[in-house]
């Protein structure tokens, strides 16, 4: 069989359909792709307008119920079509199989059939803006009662949630299945490359968990349309329990937005290091220690809810034993630089980058895990700084960093190298800008979701508007390299291995044909093994 | 799909198809998994109101589907077992005694639900209003939960129908029926659940 | 290739018409006794007595209708990670609620 | 008491903060020193090191000391905001959207919160419509207000002032202007306001003139 590339090949249908009807791995990912930044820009640009907002005390730009609506948009778009889709969706779908030596995933059509679920979601957001009462306005938590009670678009919105989480399940389903059944020859769990491990552990969350979530929207509905009364207090419902059920999916769907990112630090750094990464076992462990414990913590998002004491206490000791695998995993990465051969090119940037903004999120989370504290900080900026290190400057940066990692891989073209690390620099500085104020601004008592505030606090509002558009430029920067890059003639790479990588998908042709592999490869050594490194002395 | 397909995946797993259907059951058992989650809280919150509203409920209707859910699992299991050897036509009638019996516990269903409503018994029904909080939330997960296992018995006897279908034509047969093994794995756990909500909501006295 | 040998050879034996019937059997005995358990007052046992033997049921119906007993290891790791998980969901909530005072 | 739960809170914040930088610092310089000194110039090769486990063990378990230390400062203090002690004064809370009422005990009622400094107070808080969130800054206090349930919290203010109440649960249109103050003044003063003779609602809405809002 020749080797057309999988963006070349002809199957039985030209052009888009022959995108949108193809069960090819490598094809769904970048249908997912196109339409994860697409959806990204479009949350960035409510979250610009916000900013916006916040800029002067009292009215700006937008009247109260836009800015609700906006928030709520904001989280809703970037949650559940940009950072949990994110990169198991891109990068996963991608290159999992290719990473194990397999042809594709162990159920294709299910995998083009999660995307449509996917765009399904998409749209019935889309719709629901201009339907029923308007756009949602209840945060992307949808707390009862408020939600049972708003005007404006729930349903709808909630059912768009509902369909997204069918999108979820069915791509951890299948990378499961995949991950047991697909393997190449010799490659043993231990011999997979760290990303399978993250996307294992994130897969068995979204199978687990999702489902949790799925019941408690589909109840809201219920409740708006019927009147159940399972969680409305009016009816003797009991307000927490939706809160505890709304967090049993959503705590552990954080990890399902961080473990994949984690992983692809893991293979991002051993081949800019030209080294085998530190502790292999433990960063694999620690995925899924971080997938299990990420089920037992999530009460720590209701310290000030009213539940408990004694649970209270509980979740806040679990908080702190989730720290620990995550501490372990960023403690074996710069381990691994050490005595390393460090080629610091533009995805490593992003790396260093994440592990430094990445650990100034899950540190502060030590914060809020602590329950006197939290009960402080609890629904204020300090709250907002602190996701939005863990989220954005987790899986975002990480988002970007992927797509500069197998960017060459993945479309035979090579970006400028030097943009991008501009870019880089700018987000970061950006971001910083953006966010850290919101820390010093929740300490000093400034609440979350407020569309007006008290005069104290706008210097640190101008600053971090200011931030965010610093932020934004960096992001267009990169976007705009890439696409440079993408549509030019001239800088074309069918170079396998462009940064010295030694996991499998580097060996396959630039870009991958349809079956990635002629012949499944046996591998014989650990997905980083180098040969001809030096030899560590023997002294303790 | 295009012919890529049909080059890639030549190769048949059974396992991972198993694999992939038990995965998917977990997701159906924590669906409703979060309603027991609930169910048990408000048990807790309003014991005697459960007891109350639980002595309405029809306990003869209740076993009645219970048998009829546990004799349509056993003919499931008994038509693998006669495709296996080959007894296309006996695997054909068992399926259909299944497809019979899962639809003869709708019609219960229905009966019973009618009979509930004609009684002023359902979210914001005339009758609730004269209800404890508690008596209004066990009816309130009474029909969610039932509604959405009923709605999982109309999923599964579909799945069998298609079944039926596929055997007839010789698409499943005795050395390729994991899509048939996978779509009793499915009944098999509506009825696991039945199993479950029976107790729960037709025998607390 | 670590867990997927004999992927298409089915290796373990099918049971006949006969076991099946059997558990069927016993499936409709246990739901006489939960029934007629019912009609006696067992206080706080009513519960236990009855979760008791929809888990035996249960059990009766993924051991042998759906063949877990015979089937290879991972399926059980997966079962009983997925009912750990769902446990320990229930558990931490009535860590919460049996503490709340007052719940209402 | 006010000033410990503050302090107590602080404290504990200044603890956690204080060893994530030390952590922060040490990750970060590391990082860059090892990108400068092991950089593919100065290193062309890099050397075979896959692990260690007693550095392994080591990192896994100072932190858990570490979070355990955390945990207990932090539990240490819940205790204490969670503890109302037996003399304190009771004022029933409620939010709507998108006022606080408060109600004392001889049934007095008012939308600002006037306590006399000096003594606890116990808030009782319910809500009649979508969940608030009871939020003192000054006094690193918060809690919700449920519907249909009964939470409470408490403070005692050890000197007179203003301080802001916020809302911190979001609840609507108007959520950012769910303000309200409380004043904390002198047992005379409080009681001359407390024992007053009021028109029959017994509403009082005479705020006290506001010199100092503190929100810290």
């Amino acid at each position: 069989m020749d080797n057309v590339s999988y963006l070349d090949y002809k199957g039985k249908h030209k052009g888009l359909l022959g995108w949108i009807l193809s069960t090819d791995h490598k094809r769904i990912a970048v249908l997912y792709l196109v339409s994860l930044i697409a959806f990204f820009l479009v949350a960035m640009t409510f979250g610009f307008l916000m900013r916006l907002e916040m800029l002067t005390p009292g009215k700006t730009i937008i009247d109260p119920q836009t800015y609700n609506a906006l928030f709520t948009l904001h989280g809703v778009i970037m949650i559940f079509l940009f950072i949990i889709p994110g990169i198991p969706a891109v990068f996963g779908n991608f290159f999992l199989p290719i990473m194990l030596g397999a042809k594709d995933v162990s159920f294709p059509r299910l995998n083009l059939l999660s995307w449509y679920f996917y765009i399904g979601g998409a749209a019935l957001v889309l719709i629901s803006l201009f339907t029923g009462g308007g756009p949602i306005d209840t945060g992307w938590t949808f707390y009862v009662p408020y939600s049972l009670r708003t005007q404006t678009n729930v349903s709808l919105a909630v059912f768009a949630a509902f369909v997204l989480g069918f999108s979820s399940i069915l791509t951890g389903l299948n990378f499961i299945v995949t991950i047991h059944r697909t393997r190449c020859p010799g490659m043993g769990w231990f011999k997979m490359p760290l990303f399978a491990w993250g996307l294992y552990s994130t897969a068995w969350i979204q199978v687990l968990a999702t489902p949790v979530i799925g019941i408690t929207l589909l109840l809201i509905i219920l409740e708006r349309f019927f009147g159940v009364g399972i969680f409305d207090p009016a009816l003797g419902g009991d307000p927490l329990l939706y809160q505890h059920l709304f967090w049993i999916y959503s705590h552990p769907a954080v990890y399902i937005m961080i473990l994949p990112a984690m992983g692809l630090v893991s293979e991002i750094i051993p081949t800019f290091s030209k080294k085998d990464i530190f502790g292999y076992g433990p960063i694999a462990m620690s995925s899924l220690a971080i997938a299990f414990l990420g089920y037992l913590v999530w009460g720590h998002h209701m310290f000030s809810s009213g539940i408990s004491d004694t649970s209270r206490a509980i979740f806040s000791f679990l908080t702190f034993i989730v720290a620990i695998p995550t501490g372990i995993k960023v403690f074996n990465w710069v381990a691994t630089l050490y005595k390393a051969s460090i080629d610091a090119r533009a995805p490593f940037w992003f790396v260093v980058a994440f592990i430094i903004i990445f650990s100034i999120g899950g540190l502060t989370g030590l914060v809020l895990g602590s329950l006197n504290t939290d009960i402080h900080l609890t629904d204020t900026y300090f709250v907002v700084a602190h996701f939005h290190y863990v989220m954005f400057g987790g899986m975002g940066l990480l988002f970007f960093g992927g797509l500069h990692y197998w960017f060459p891989k993945m479309f035979g073209k090579m970006y400028n190298e030097k943009i991008a690390k501009l870019g880089t620099l700018i987000f970061v500085i950006g971001f910083n800008g953006l966010y850290f104020p919101m820390f010093i601004m929740g300490y000093l008592g400034m609440p979350r979701r407020y569309y007006d505030y008290l005069p104290q606090y706008q210097i640190y509002h101008v600053i971090s508007t200011i931030g965010s558009w610093v932020l934004i430029i960096g992001i267009l920067i990169l976007v705009f390299n890439l696409l440079k890059a993408l549509l030019s003639k001239s800088n074309t790479t069918t170079e396998l291995n462009p940064w010295g990588g030694t996991t499998l998908e580097w060996t396959v042709p630039t870009p991958p044909p349809l079956e990635n592999f002629d012949v499944i490869p046996t591998v014989t050594h650990g997905p980083y093994y180098r040969p001809n490194l030096i030899k560590p002395e023997k002294s303790h | 799909m295009s012919n890529e397909a049909a080059v890639a995946h030549v190769h048949r797993d059974d396992e991972g198809s198993k694999m992939g259907m038990w995965l998917f059951l977990f997701t159906e058992l924590l669906l409703f998994g979060g309603m027991f989650i609930l169910y048990a809280s408000y048990r807790f919150m309003y014991p005697d109101n459960f007891k109350v509203a639980a002595m309405r409920l029809d306990t003869l209707i209740g076993a009645v589907n219970t048998i009829l859910l546990l004799t349509s699992s056993l003919t499931v299991v008994l038509a693998i077992t006669a495709l296996r050897r080959n007894q296309k036509t006996f695997s054909l009638y068992l399926l259909g005694f299944t497809v019979v019996a899962g639809g003869a516990f709708l019609v219960n269903k229905f009966f019973e639900w009618s009979a509930k409503i004609h009684h002023g018994i359902y979210p914001k029904g005339p009758e609730m209003a004269n209800l404890s909080d508690g008596e209004n939330v066990f009816y309130g997960l009474y029909y969610v939960m039932t509604g959405l296992h009923a709605l999982h018995i109309i999923v599964g006897l579909a799945f069998i129908i298609f079944m039926m279908v596929f055997i007839a034509r010789g698409k499943q047969t005795g050395d390729n029926c994991q899509k048939l093994e996978n779509a009793g794995l499915y009944w098999h756990l509506v009825d696991i659940i039945w199993i479950f909500l029976f107790p729960l909501f037709y025998l607390i006295h | 290739m670590s867990d997927n040998t004999n992927t298409n050879t089915h290796t373990h034996e099918h049971p006949g018409y006969g076991l099946y019937i059997l558990v069927w059997a016993g499936l409709v005995g246990l739901t006489t006794i939960t029934v007629a358990l019912a009609g006696f007052n067992l206080a706080s046992l009513t519960v236990v007595v009855a979760m008791a033997i929809a888990v035996i049921k249960s059990l009766l119906v993924t051991n042998y209708f759906m063949h877990v007993r015979t089937d290879s290891a991972v399926f059980k790791i997966f079962i009983f990670v997925c009912l750990a998980i769902f446990l320990t969901m229930i558990v931490l909530t009535f860590f919460d609620l049996t503490y709340r005072f007052p719940l209402k | 008491m006010k000033q410990t739960i503050v302090q107590h809170t602080d404290l504990t914040f200044l603890i956690i903060i204080g060893i994530s930088f030390f952590f922060l610092a040490v990750i970060t310089a590391l990082m860059f020193y090892f990108m400068y000194k092991y950089s593919r110039k100065k290193n062309p090769v890099a050397t075979d090191i896959t692990g260690n486990t007693t550095i392994e063990i080591l990192w896994t378990v100072i932190p858990t000391i570490l979070v355990m230390v955390m945990f207990f400062y932090g539990y240490a203090g819940f205790k204490q905001i969670r503890n109302a002690p037996s003399d304190a004064m009771t004022v029933k809370v409620t939010g709507r959207m998108w006022v606080w009422n408060f109600e004392y005990e001889n049934g007095v009622k008012s939308d600002t919160l006037f306590v006399p400094t000096g003594k606890p107070v116990k808030l009782e808080l319910n809500s009649v419509d979508v969940n608030h969130s009871f939020y003192i800054p000054a006094f690193r206090i918060k809690e919700d207000a449920v519907p249909g349930r009964k939470n409470y919290l408490w403070f005692e203010p050890t000197e007179d002032g203003e301080y802001y109440v916020e809302c911190a649960e979001y609840c609507g249109l108007s959520h950012s202007y769910m303000l309200s103050k409380v004043v904390s003044m002198p047992k005379d003063k409080y009681d001359a306001w407390y024992n007053a003779p009021r028109p029959k609602e017994g509403a009082d809405t005479t705020k006290p003139k506001s010199d100092t809002l503190k929100t810290k």
